[in-house]
């Protein structure tokens, strides 16, 4: 069984009790993302303080994968400067593209690591990366909105 | 796998032989069961050796050279024409080559844009003119193939895009709207590739000609799986691919009344589609020619006639008695599973092979990785059919949908797939 | 057929010994001498292999399904759309497939007619956006497939066609137009299918670039034949088929850069190239995608990575010498015979394999039926150029064309089989 | 050598010295086809006398097939009724489109049967044929005329 690499424990722990689900007001930056081959969703909402994130609050309709992988985004990011939380993101998503070959770094990416099985399925890789892209989107948003 | 005699009398064993891929396994060993026709189904040896046939003694470029080999291959690709003609009950001129029946759909869409712009054009194509107030209608559970053309249709020609609804169980709801004196275009697919509903075409074109609408038929998931005579359904075009009807891919066919194409502007121009070119402007070449741009999909014509042989060899009343069990097995033993639904009609009445469903409190895609990994492969997602999906308040189902070499032992590994499934992720 | 090590270093024994249609004879028994690959090309064995390993162990639609097939289909399909990249020096996603050039070229005016309809489109597009007064321009030696979409997109467009006329031997002359500030495109072919000339593409690209035109380049007859590298060449847009380069029919590339390919609203619509699907609207997905509606042509794309990397094997500047050494054999030979002109350069600068003329005297057609009846196939007619012949006052030429697969001895089979003919009409 | 069969003695002397070529007035119709393929043409003038075929007169450019035949026409519909004249033309097109299976009726097409074996080449069938369509073609026209 295969199965079991892919959906790590901590995998289907995130899955059935998701941290940080919901959405919260304030926020900055408002995202809607989609999976378009399977109609996966996830509304994220983003709030900084100054360049650190304090606080990540989402709505996912998704499968197991985007949903527990949502869930490990908001515990790794919270708390920590976007510097320091883009670095997290750029590890996640060379360990999600690798095709197995990188097997991601704990130091890093904390319980993420648990998600270099998903790796080895293209199909889901995008699965894995919905939330943190839109992750990615709401911060650049607020970023922009700052600088204009 | 054992491949037994069939319910419905086929030798699935034989057939099953013919398939190479078949005998694959995936994952760790597992044989592979293949329960993916519905975006593509699988070629026999028969097509593969056609088309090698074809390329290793007459390739050459058709209707153009006056070689030994260009006559030889101009004559096996209008046989294939003609053969699929008589399969779908067509005359061989009524058919014209495409790449897939996306690019049928779309040239029959483009034709009307086309034509709405009037310069130059002669006055027959003038029927095929659009413009605001006129309306394209098609229905909620449509492809996208047969839905985002007429969208941009729409917007290139400021006509506008009604749809019939979807009923409970899948099918177009007939209720759901009445068709106006403006509505030039109705739209469907013969057969639904999530819910297998077949419509009702009859009652459907009955309707259309009273208000003097064309009938386009999506009949991708028909030819391959049942008898379809075009001319007898009386629809003014239709399209399919030939890689759903274990023909290959790259090649499809736009079915249209001879009247018609004769009328409509050309869509892809170029080569081999002209009568006279000159600097200042050109003339066209009657269909399909017209509609045949650049040197076309030669061996792919030519294997899916080779696919038209096979099929019409068991006989396309034979396979969709045998898709009918198939679903009977599917429905019967999925609804013996708790928490499963399914998205369809759950009889076999008007209803093709295709069974998609979900599974309460497990997403589909996680309930495809578990079946994956028992080499079961079947779909999960939207399947193209995103507004059928919204309109049942689902993201996706898993679809499970079968060909002739499909056996009943096969289809019995989905409900054990399933409760595996939900084993696993404990529901 | 004695196939010996040709000047240019290739082994054209085990070259030709791949080709399986090579071995064959036509009419009473006579070796086949294919002098046709100008309209498409014969498959090596690598490239049937390619195919059926494909279709016998991976096959499934691609971008689509989770499951093991369907990865792995995807996977191979990305690989080839790799290989043709590094071949023609772009990325990847700077590829689209179509199924031949004829589409590559129609969806780029396309294209440009969708984005002259500004509702409901980005701003992004506005660029391709074209009205009364602009010019599209091309030239008099073009295939008509990159001539009639160009007609097309101004009869829509209202745009107007503007012309380079042709040298008397057979090249663009760059004298005979001056762009203007109204140019949007310059569409062209790197090498002419008739007479083989080779464009001036960097002086093309600076005149269009110049008035800030695109630069469309019919890659057809020179991607197959010589090493191409397109972002050098800073075209921006290209289009080339694999049925002429050794792989299947059925497929062809669109190049586009990455900006363009980005901003421009899609051709033909349908699954897979799109974002979100709502009854009232959609939008669509990055490239390539946007770009590859329907399930597409997917063992052929693997099939012409297979014919790339036999090329690649044996090396574009090599295929390029051979066939200049072939234009060499063909040019003499025949330049002894009395009353034989060429249509095109006499000399090898700037001038690819192909090699037209006409017998003073006896038609063109009746030069083809002599030589075919000796075996040698060989193109009469107009090769879908005829404002081309018409500027040299010809309805038909005959067309030798070459490939990597090519001899001297056929060539020189030519100027016999012309003898032949004259001595059979009498002159 | 399958080109003797293919040019017969008959087409090379109608090829050689066409009968009734050059273009003549009076006339009641004229046509121009063309053989999309290769370019080839004909322009072609036909002049009726009530019911039957008074003159037909031609130009053309093309390959020895297409004006041989075109030769031939002239030979057997000139003075003939335009149903006799039609009768042969349909004569001749069975035979040439038959690919090599009608032999043609010699007291229907006379120096015609010379064209059987153009039919088992299908590219030549057309130009064996484009004069005759340029004629038919022509006729019906003037009838057209006549009747509105
Ligand atoms: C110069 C040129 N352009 C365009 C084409 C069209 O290619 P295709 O018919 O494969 O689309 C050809 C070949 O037919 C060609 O030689
Ligand atoms: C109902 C229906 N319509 C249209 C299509 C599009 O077919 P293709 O992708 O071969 O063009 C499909 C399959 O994908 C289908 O199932």
């Amino acid at each position: 069984m295969q199965l079991e690499q892919m959906y790590q424990e901590i995998i289907l722990d995130h899955y059935r009790q998701p941290h940080g689900a919901g959405l919260r007001d304030p926020y900055d930056a408002e995202t809607h993302h989609i999976n378009p081959t399977c109609g996966d969703e996830v509304t994220l909402r983003v709030k900084l303080d100054g360049d650190s994130v304090q606080d990540v609050s989402y709505e996912s309709l998704g499968c197991s994968i985007s949903q527990a992988s949502t869930s490990v985004l908001t515990d790794l990011v919270v708390g920590k400067s976007v510097e320091e939380a883009f670095r997290i993101l750029e590890s996640f998503q060379e360990m999600a593209q690798s095709r197995g070959k990188v097997p991601g770094d704990e130091d890093v990416i904390g319980d993420g690591i648990a998600f270099a099985g998903v790796s080895k399925y293209p199909a889901r890789v995008k699965c894995a990366l919905l939330g943190w892209m839109a992750f990615k989107d709401a911060v650049v948003r607020v970023k922009e909105e700052e600088t204009s | 796998m054992t491949a037994v005699q069939a319910p419905s009398g086929l030798d699935l064993a034989a057939i099953r032989g013919d398939f190479p891929i078949l005998s694959r396994t995936v994952r760790e060993g597992r044989p592979l069961v293949y329960l993916d026709s519905g975006a593509t189904s699988q070629r026999p040896r028969q097509v593969l050796d056609a088309e090698r046939t074809f390329l290793e003694t007459h390739n050459a470029a058709v209707h153009r050279g006056a070689h030994q080999l260009a006559e030889e291959a101009t004559d096996d690709y209008e046989a294939a024409r003609a053969k699929i003609a008589l399969l779908v009950g067509a005359e061989p001129e009524e058919l014209v080559f495409t790449k897939n029946a996306t690019e049928g759909i779309n040239l029959v869409a483009y034709a009307f844009s086309n034509a709405s712009i009037r310069t130059g054009l002669s006055a027959d194509s003038e029927r095929f003119a659009l413009g605001p107030g006129d309306e394209i209608v098609v229905t909620e559970l449509e492809h996208h193939a047969n839905l985002v053309p007429w969208q941009e249709l729409c917007r290139r020609t400021e006509a506008t895009l009604r749809w019939y609804g979807i009923t409970d169980d899948g099918r177009i709801d007939l209720d759901s709207l009445e068709l106006s004196e403006r509505t030039r275009v109705v739209a469907f697919a013969h057969q639904s590739n999530v819910t297998a509903a077949i419509a009702p075409v009859a009652e459907l074109v009955r309707r259309a000609r009273e208000v003097g609408a064309l009938v386009v038929l999506d009949a991708c998931q028909s030819v391959p799986h049942m008898p379809v005579n075009l001319t007898e359904l009386g629809v003014d075009f239709a399209a399919f691919s030939g890689h759903k009807m274990l023909g290959p891919s790259g090649v499809g066919v736009l079915y249209g009344r001879t009247e018609l194409l004769d009328a409509m502007p050309p869509f892809i121009t170029g080569g081999s589609m002209i009568e006279m070119v000159r600097m200042e402007g050109s003339t066209y070449a009657p269909p399909p020619q017209r509609f045949e741009a650049g040197v076309p999909m030669t061996s792919q014509a030519v294997g899916l006639g080779a696919a038209v042989d096979y099929l019409s060899a068991i006989g396309m009343d034979r396979v969709f008695a045998h898709e009918q069990e198939l679903a009977r097995v599917a429905l019967d033993t999925l609804g013996q599973v708790e928490g499963v639904r399914i998205v369809g009609p759950s009889d076999l009445t008007d209803r093709g092979g295709a069974v998609a469903f979900v599974v309460d409190g497990v997403h589909a895609h996680d309930v495809g990785q578990v079946l994956d990994d028992r080499g079961v492969a079947v779909r999960v997602g939207h399947h193209c059919a995103w507004p059928l999906h919204r309109r049942f308040g689902i993201a996706a189902t898993v679809r499970a949908s079968f060909h002739v070499y499909t056996t009943v032992e096969e289809v019995a590994q989905l409900a054990d797939g399933v409760r595996a499934a939900q084993k696993f992720f404990g529901v």
